[in-house]
């Protein structure tokens, strides 16, 4: 498997169809911590992803990301908006204008887009929000790729599981940054929902490869 | 849910051009993307003003685009923040060279948006100033590091900071006056019904018919914690309390008492409230200067109230005092 | 039932007070019997323009006095029509010596208590003339003999005829611009919810979250009919089609459109209505002069909205642009 | 059983009595087809009655009822309030100061009541109002008067019945005055509370005679 312009796009689309299925999910997580907008703020990003991506296609993994930073930064709104606007953003920079992405790039773009999270938002891992995601993604990516010669495939099952982990993981936790800090104790018992949209995200990549 | 709209995604989009049809002697509507600005903008020599947010809440902030108060406002889709750009067209649309004031309540979103569109203002040779609102005191902010949310305050800090504008202050100064405003207000607000969101389609918490939320935001979401229904001077005594020992208020002091009615909430409701609350301070020899009661920041149709105090001094009640002519607030013009 | 007050047998009389605290610099409060006066009651040589109904509908009356509008506002119990005692001193309160007008909206409860009052007012020397108002499209008053309802354009026959009297226009002269006014006026409202009177403690009527009432008053009664519930364009034709037609207003003429909610639905949803208003009346030719959106005329909680339409004269048009300065209501001072 | 002031007194008392008893069923009634105040409001009324009543105590029935007629007008309000104030008015004026009301002064009473309401309202029989409770008692307190001698009570029990039955005879009309008139063809089908709280008061007449 290569991870080539064609994976990235198959990636997008996979995320924007994620979204769109997951929308009410991501709704009602919201609403018992936040403000019952994260999954149609999220829906109309992709949404709007997949019509930048059809307009202009782009020649490169790290292009396509960054015209889905822009788009996202533009449609998202909220704080998710700019802050995966960010992640896509930092991980276009980190790939540069190579056509394909090796499994150690791919690690690395997820510890850029994760530095850039906590860069914009302040996070700290353990605060509920989507940093408890892209954490653990980025170090497993790390560790995944650092092992020996991986195949794709093994680097990005790598990420979304320990995305997926690190947004389950989110659950007990007290919100101490975002919408649901407000909450104080009461946040405890729900999913982040942003850790949630990130971990689908990350379970995208592993479909598009699949 | 049953809501007076044709659909949950263009709900922004034709309440805003209905606004703009309305107001179309005061404000003109841009689309796509979507801000309101003062029909007159850019006031030569006069500092802009801008403010946003997620929509929801109205009339904020559109309602107080005109003479006195904003320049421009820029909505986002149901509470969620706008996004940069929206945010940065609005601020070039207003600046006379003067530069731009935007005022910004504290939730991630709305700083982050802001803080992009902000530096690509800059970037394009508009000076920028950000006032930060944080009045909302049943946010403890030492253990919950996102801080205090803007609620209440927001509308002062628009109005005062506006008047500051309007009378050619310069950009520091009329930034200064806004922060001058939120350091001297504070808010808390109760929830008796939660709302609901047109895209999510069903209430944002539910809540038992002898129950309400203490201490929420204006976004539907659930507040600090739930305690059983009271009448309507315990509830009072519950929200103003925090809210004057927070900011300190003692006999003599002259203040700005703001009932304000979360959408819902019948205006006979927030004349109870606005009763035990101008007697309460009248009991601890605080003169009630100006009032100001009514549904000014809203989160859709909540039933519930915040209650703001602002400390006066001979400034700020001049500029309180000062014309505005918006579509929500409209006083010596 | 979930309300800020404190006991459902005081809800008026504490409403009133804060009302009349936080509006001391327009208004006087009378307790026992109750009554709202202009500050500077009674202004010398100028006809008194009183109104009054049952509570529940705030702002109408006591938002709507000041300067250019009412001189005296009287309450009644929740929905319940005030009494001659309460009427009669207010009448007299307010006249100057030129005669009173007495806004009465056209139920037989208001009809008959201000008709009593005016006996007793005529009694002690003062000429009173009344102003009915009975705007309400979605009553037949072919077949129901208590003929239509008095709704939404009871704002506009207050204000205007409130502008008549400012500018010194004399008893009769200030009456028949009220009747004109009314004449000029038609209005059907619709209720997505119902409301809860604070006695009650239950909702007015059951309706499924797939229905609405169509042809609502402002009492909480049902309306006319029950519907599936449509969107905002479709309900908002269903408004306006029957006041067009009623009012046969066609292409050329210049109206003031009026979107008023019922209390509990947001202002963001009104100027969807709105919108679709403007736009059904621009396509027919009609010019909408001026507009009126907000909660001015409602049903305590209630979610819903009414629509009114009156055709404007050149002098109508002048008489609304007059300054006010009211709690509710104020432009031009 | 004579009917002199001190059974006018009972009579009223026991109408603030039955009032406050009834009060949330008339609510209920008005709720259906008005706008849920009748209830409230005629307690309201008659507790002020009460009051007025203790304050100062009539020397005649026609002095008790007409305390009682101003006392309604001003704190009853809505239509109920003046109609019942002038349907008392006219009782007390037509009773004069005589110390006790024969049968045939009664008959007379509620006739005069009758016409009262009639007069302020302008409602016709089967309008569905309280003239539908009012007109039957009158008509059968008279009939009862006019039929040899009768006892007091007879003539009280004659009048109760058939305001009774009048107001159970509303249920299928349809309102043509009132607020109920508003809902058109949807009044059908329940019971006027003016007719109601009209029974309740001719009703607490025959108790305070028992
Ligand atoms: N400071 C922050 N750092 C990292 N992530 C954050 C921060 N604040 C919020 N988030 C993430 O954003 C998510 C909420 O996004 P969304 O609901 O779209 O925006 P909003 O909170 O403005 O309504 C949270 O679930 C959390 O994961
Ligand atoms: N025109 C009328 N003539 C006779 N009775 C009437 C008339 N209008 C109303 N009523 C009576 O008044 C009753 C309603 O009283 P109430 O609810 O207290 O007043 P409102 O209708 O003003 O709320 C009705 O049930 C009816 O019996
Ligand atoms: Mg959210
Ligand atoms: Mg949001
Ligand atoms: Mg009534
Ligand atoms: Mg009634």
């Amino acid at each position: 498997m290569v991870l080539d312009v064609n994976w990235t796009v198959k990636w997008l689309t996979l995320c924007a169809q994620a979204m769109a299925e997951h929308r009410v999910e991501l709704i009602e997580l919201d609403r018992a911590i936040g403000d019952s907008d994260h999954g149609e703020n999220m829906d109309r990003g992709f949404q709007a992803v997949l019509d930048k991506l059809s307009d202009s296609p782009p020649e490169t993994p790290g292009a396509a990301l960054k015209l889905t930073a822009m788009t996202l930064m533009s449609k998202v709104g909220g704080a998710a908006g700019p802050l995966y606007g960010t992640a896509f953003l930092r991980a276009a920079t980190s790939l540069g204008d190579s056509p394909e992405i090796a499994p150690a790039a791919w690690a690395g773009a997820l510890t850029a887009a994760r530095d850039g999270i906590v860069a914009r938002g302040k996070a700290e891992p353990g605060d509920k929000t989507m940093v408890d995601a892209w954490t653990p993604a980025a170090e497993a990516a790390s560790q995944a790729a650092a092992d020996g010669s991986p195949d794709a495939l093994t680097v990005l099952v790598a990420a979304a599981e320990a995305a997926e982990a690190g947004a389950v993981a989110t659950d007990p936790l007290v919100a101490r940054k975002g919408r649901a800090s407000y909450l104080g104790e009461r946040s405890a018992g729900h999913r982040d929902p942003g850790a949630a949209s990130s971990a689908l995200i990350l379970r995208a990549a592993v479909k598009a490869a699949a | 849910m049953k809501k007076l709209i044709n659909d949950p995604k263009s709900v922004v989009d034709e309440s805003v051009q209905g606004f703009g049809q309305a107001h179309a002697d005061l404000v003109t509507v841009s689309a796509d993307p979507t801000y309101i600005t003062r029909k007159d903008a850019p006031v030569s020599g006069k500092v802009g003003l801008v403010s946003g947010g997620g929509s929801g809440h109205e009339p904020l902030h559109a309602g107080f685009v005109g003479r006195g108060m904003l320049d421009a406002a820029v909505p986002g889709a149901v509470f969620t923040s706008p996004t940069p750009d929206q945010i940065l067209p609005a601020t070039l649309a207003v600046n006379s060279g003067a530069g731009v004031v935007h005022i910004v309540k504290n939730y991630t979103g709305d700083v982050l948006n802001f803080e992009t569109a902000g530096e690509l203002a800059e970037a394009e040779g508009v000076n920028v100033r950000t006032v930060l609102v944080n009045d909302d005191v049943a946010v403890e902010d030492s253990l919950y590091t996102a801080g205090r949310r803007g609620v209440g305050g927001t509308v002062l800090v628009e109005k005062i900071a506006g008047a500051a504008a309007e009378r050619g202050d310069g950009l520091d100064a009329v930034a200064s006056i806004g922060e001058r405003v939120n350091s001297n207000v504070r808010t808390m607000g109760v929830a008796l019904t939660a709302c609901t969101v047109p895209h999510a389609g069903s209430p944002s918490f539910d809540l038992a018919e002898d129950e309400i939320e203490i201490g929420i935001g204006i976004h539907g979401e659930p507040g600090r914690h739930r305690i059983a229904m009271e009448n309507a001077d315990g509830i009072t005594d519950r929200l103003l309390e925090p809210v004057l020992t927070d900011l300190r208020i003692t006999s003599g002091d002259k203040v700005l008492l703001f009932v304000n009615g979360m959408g819902g909430t019948p205006l006979s409701e927030l004349y109870i409230v606005y009763r035990r609350a101008a007697q309460v301070l009248a009991d601890r020899g605080v003169a009630v200067e100006r009032s100001l009661v009514g549904n000014y920041i809203t989160a859709l149709e909540m039933q519930g109230c915040s209650i703001s105090v602002l400390r006066l001094d001979d400034e700020l009640t001049e500029l309180w005092d000062a014309p505005v002519h918006t579509a929500a607030l409209r006083w010596g013009v």
